[in-house]
């Protein structure tokens, strides 16, 4: 049961800690080293399942990834700035953090997967890596339209060499060249400790999300409805298109699960450069206050849940 | 010991700006800066965290008047709407003033 | 361009104020605050160490002239005797003089 | 023999680098996060073992624990404001200090009993949550009496929520709901690598406490003295408490160590807020400087001997 | 409240000198100091890392103007062509003035 | 194949990352931790096999590997002081970088060595901490002569208390005295650990090199040139004395990295001390940005395919 499992515990337990206003904090620098190796991990395992099959089968499902991508800041868009009467910048913006993805989350839906016995498409990672870009692009296109002014060298580097993303594509690189056996030396760190190093994670976590609390209050309930209503739909398209693609109930959920989950990491850095006059407490509050404890708390099993009633046998 | 007089301008802004702020500093005429990594709170909320998601950093620039005063007014102008930021002068006295630019002020 | 001045409260004492502090800004009318970690050592000695133990923490307000003697005396009432602190206040030339309170000094 | 443990020579070597003035030092992130990880470790062990037996036939024992919570600091203020001439503030702070527990200590002897293959009960962290924090209300009351003057509110989170004791409860909470299957998969990092951190956590220790020994010459003899004596005599009123509960051999090891140990973690920061005016290097330059150094070296293989007498099989 | 001047003496430099530094400092009369980390860059370029091996640090002695002069020089006369540093001055209030040095300048 | 070992890979995505401009660095305490792991680890190792063994057969080694480590410098000196045009100060300091040894390096060569399935001397430890210390002295007395101005015991903390010998020596003083037994409770931490730790060191180090990267442009050619010819004329040496010392192909193949090797923990900072007037960005820019890479890259696989020459069965 996932309330049960340990490392999602930890982030009950930074949310109380929060809630109680202790002063425990992970220093930054822990935290920095705690989603570096997070981020290599998951890379590195992806990769490591890439160097085990050929790549091109992979292609059309990698494309129609990218494609959700390119969609669901499209359609977060218009409810935001339409609907929640945003101001075009934050609407674009929020529609990027909630068109990428939560590595972070990833973790979680991984690690419950594996808790749960459900076996899923292990180069899931490389989805991941794929979700991170596309909804910045779409949302810079949003704030700023295809005007001159953009200088999209710079902003490309920001995008792609942002450290979220080096990790990840790099640990993937590296898998792949690696394969199991050349990575089988680092795997004491970067396999073993996971878990513990995830649950680290989640303790912080759950501070931050506490510390949002405040902003959102000022955000108003229509951006506090938006941060649970909107991932649900997008797990609807994500575990549809899952469903699709024909992958495995277990990989159906964890697609569903990563167009539910919002950036925190890729997204807000880009932006911030590429869209400054958008609020970045509005996004962050959204994503990390209410859409990733929603996720990891209640999302998960209930796309699950969801999954199991399509394939009544499996999952 | 003969004293010179120059301006000391810190800024204190989000470290998101780091780089692309470094990089104005120095077009402006900056000879050297100094960075430490900080927290704080002002009139966009809390900075306090690691990852650089909300971190604050604060940046400290000795030059003559004149330099500290085209980063001040080009800091206001193309930061100050958008970014958390916040900046001060004072005068300092300095031993070798010409490491800091001739003072034209 | 147009400065005007206010007045720079530097607070460097013990981690452990720290919480406690802040409210008393606050309350006393700073509308922001820089906190850098820092060490050192003073009249109670060497202060340098990780888990709050006898770490430092080094705070400056930019405010207005009268809340920065506020600050600066109810710290002296309130800390001096029993906590690692010291204080000192300098002027400095703000853009923005609004944010910073306006000078009633 | 314990002076051959390596972790307790890693203590050795901090000793020695800081007394030869090496500039070695663990940098302060990296301190709290060795910190970090031993309290939720230890906590989790202990609720794992709670999670292994009812509850209420510990209550007793636990009960008998809190009072000697409360016993030990009333011992040792008369002894510091009488005959140690120290201010009442003072004296009650230190008492504090040494009514409560060193959380580095008690690793130090299950590492230490462990190596020797001497088993004890393994839901003595549960011990060490209770004792952490009735010394430091006995405190509070011995420097301010029961005037109004106190915001216990306030206090009552300063001692509850304090780092050390959120990840020490919050380890154990979690260990307890989970239980050991529950906790296993992040056993890699809070079990497997326990040790290991433990060594580098010593390194720091001892670099830690070569740096008091500035602040303890100025304390004067009566206070090392006395940082030797109260530990002895704690040992033996523990020891004794862990005979009459019934407690295994290395239990009672185990709890003489609790009770000779002296906190530097949850009382210092405590007492800094409640009581403002007692000097906390005094506190810090006994526990760090003398109690803790005299326990992993001396103290816990003497009470280990010295239980060994009571029970000549076993132990 | 009654202030009282002193001097406030800023050095920025290589974190290599800190402990020679430091005994310097006190054997002038400096009565305390605060350090906080730093990185930054200079006429000896880009100082950012960890382990010590460029990085900075930024220290601070409040002091009469006396003591802080004779700092000063010192530094500029053994510190100054080997080693990565500046240094600036600046008048600051402070509360209790005893506790930096009687003002003898 | 070298290039393939993953811990490699770390380097070259440091490298990679590093000439992109992406903002990835390791914080600085993380750095500070990985290479405190890795120095005792590097320690411990030795130790354990040295308690494994007599010693007193391996004081010949150790008296010419000293040797060797004071005739480094000596060799270095005259071509940058003389061919290189370097001022006396820099000539003296960069030759003492290279006299010395680079604990990272050693760390790869072990690493690559037991990839390969190469067996070699387990105690060579002992002769990266035997290098370290002979080259600075040398430097110094190049740089300075032998007058009276040298504050020598003041120098000789800096030399010998740096916080890289104090872990190095003071890991091998551990391992020695606990065994392999003794040390077995931590190897979790300094062992399974090791290469995961090594491959975060590695991915800092590539960024490191590439940020040294301006400083060697503005040093020249020569000194460019000297980064990589030295070590290959070191390793000559170093090979040749394996040999001449009977050590095993493997030992072989660490001797001559070693010799290849350019220290940047312990002489930059005695150096700094000692010869301030000295250039430092000169000598780290050569053995960080040039010698380093090079050595891992490339002279290792080097250096083995040249003694496997000279044993064609074995290595
Ligand atoms: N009055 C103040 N005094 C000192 N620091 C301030 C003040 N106001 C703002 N800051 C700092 O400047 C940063 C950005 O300010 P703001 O843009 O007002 O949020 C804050 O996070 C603080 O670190
Ligand atoms: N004269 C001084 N100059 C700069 N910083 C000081 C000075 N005196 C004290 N400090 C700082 O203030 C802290 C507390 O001072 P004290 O209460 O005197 O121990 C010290 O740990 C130093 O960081
Ligand atoms: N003009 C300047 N303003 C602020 N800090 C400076 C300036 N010049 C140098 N620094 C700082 O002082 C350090 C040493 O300076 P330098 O010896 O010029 O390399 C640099 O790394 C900077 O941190
Ligand atoms: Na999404
Ligand atoms: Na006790
Ligand atoms: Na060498």
């Amino acid at each position: 049961m996932s309330a049960l499992d340990p490392v999602v515990l930890f982030f009950v337990l930074g949310v109380a800690a929060g809630l109680m206003r202790s002063d425990l904090r992970l220093p930054s620098a822990v935290y920095e080293f705690v989603t570096m190796v997070l981020l290599l991990a998951i890379g590195l395992k992806g990769g490591v399942e890439l160097s085990r099959q050929p790549l091109a089968p992979l292609v059309p499902q990698m494309l129609a990834v990218v494609a959700m991508g390119l969609l669901l800041p499209l359609l977060a868009y218009p409810v935001l700035h339409h609907a929640g009467k945003l101001a075009r910048a934050d609407a674009a913006s929020i529609a990027a953090h909630y068109g990428s993805v939560s590595v972070g989350t990833y973790a979680v839906v991984a690690a419950y997967l594996s808790a749960q016995g459900v076996a899923f498409e292990e180069y899931m990672p490389v989805f991941v890596v794929l979700l991170e870009v596309p909804a910045i692009v779409v949302g810079i296109l949003l704030a700023r339209g295809w005007n001159a002014g953009h200088r999209w060298g710079e902003l490309g580097r920001e995008i792609f060499l942002g450290k979220g993303v080096v990790l990840l594509a790099g640990g993937l690189l590296i898998g792949w060249v690696a394969g199991a056996d050349g990575v089988q030396p680092i795997g004491a760190l970067f396999f073993d400790l996971f878990k513990g190093i995830l649950a680290l994670f989640l303790l912080e976590m759950g501070l931050i999300a506490v510390s949002q609390l405040g902003d959102l209050r000022r955000c108003g309930l229509f951006l506090g409805g938006f941060a649970i209503g909107f991932p649900l739909l997008a797990a609807l398209i994500g575990g549809t298109l899952g469903w699709v693609l024909g992958l495995s109930p277990g990989g159906t959920v964890v697609l569903a699960t990563l167009a539910a989950s919002a950036s925190y990491i890729a997204v807000p850095a880009a932006m911030r450069m590429a869209v400054p006059q958008a609020n970045p407490s509005l996004s962050l509050a959204a994503a990390l206050g209410v859409t990733f404890p929603f996720n990891i708390l209640i999302g998960i099993p209930l796309y699950h849940a969801a999954v199991r009633l399509l394939y009544p046998d499996g999952a | 010991m003969h004293t010179e007089t120059r301006t000391l301008l810190t800024v204190v802004c989000e470290a998101s700006v780091a780089s692309r702020l470094i990089a104005d500093l120095e077009r402006l005429g900056a000879r050297g800066y100094t960075i430490t990594e900080a927290r704080g709170k002002g009139g966009r909320g809390v900075r306090d965290a690691g990852w650089d998601r909300s971190a604050n950093l604060r940046l400290e620039v000795v030059c003559d008047a004149a330099t500290a005063h085209a980063i001040a007014s080009h800091l206001r102008d193309h930061y100050y709407d958008h970014f958390a930021m916040i900046l001060f002068l004072a005068e300092v006295k300095v031993l070798r003033a010409r490491k800091f630019g001739s003072d034209t002020a």
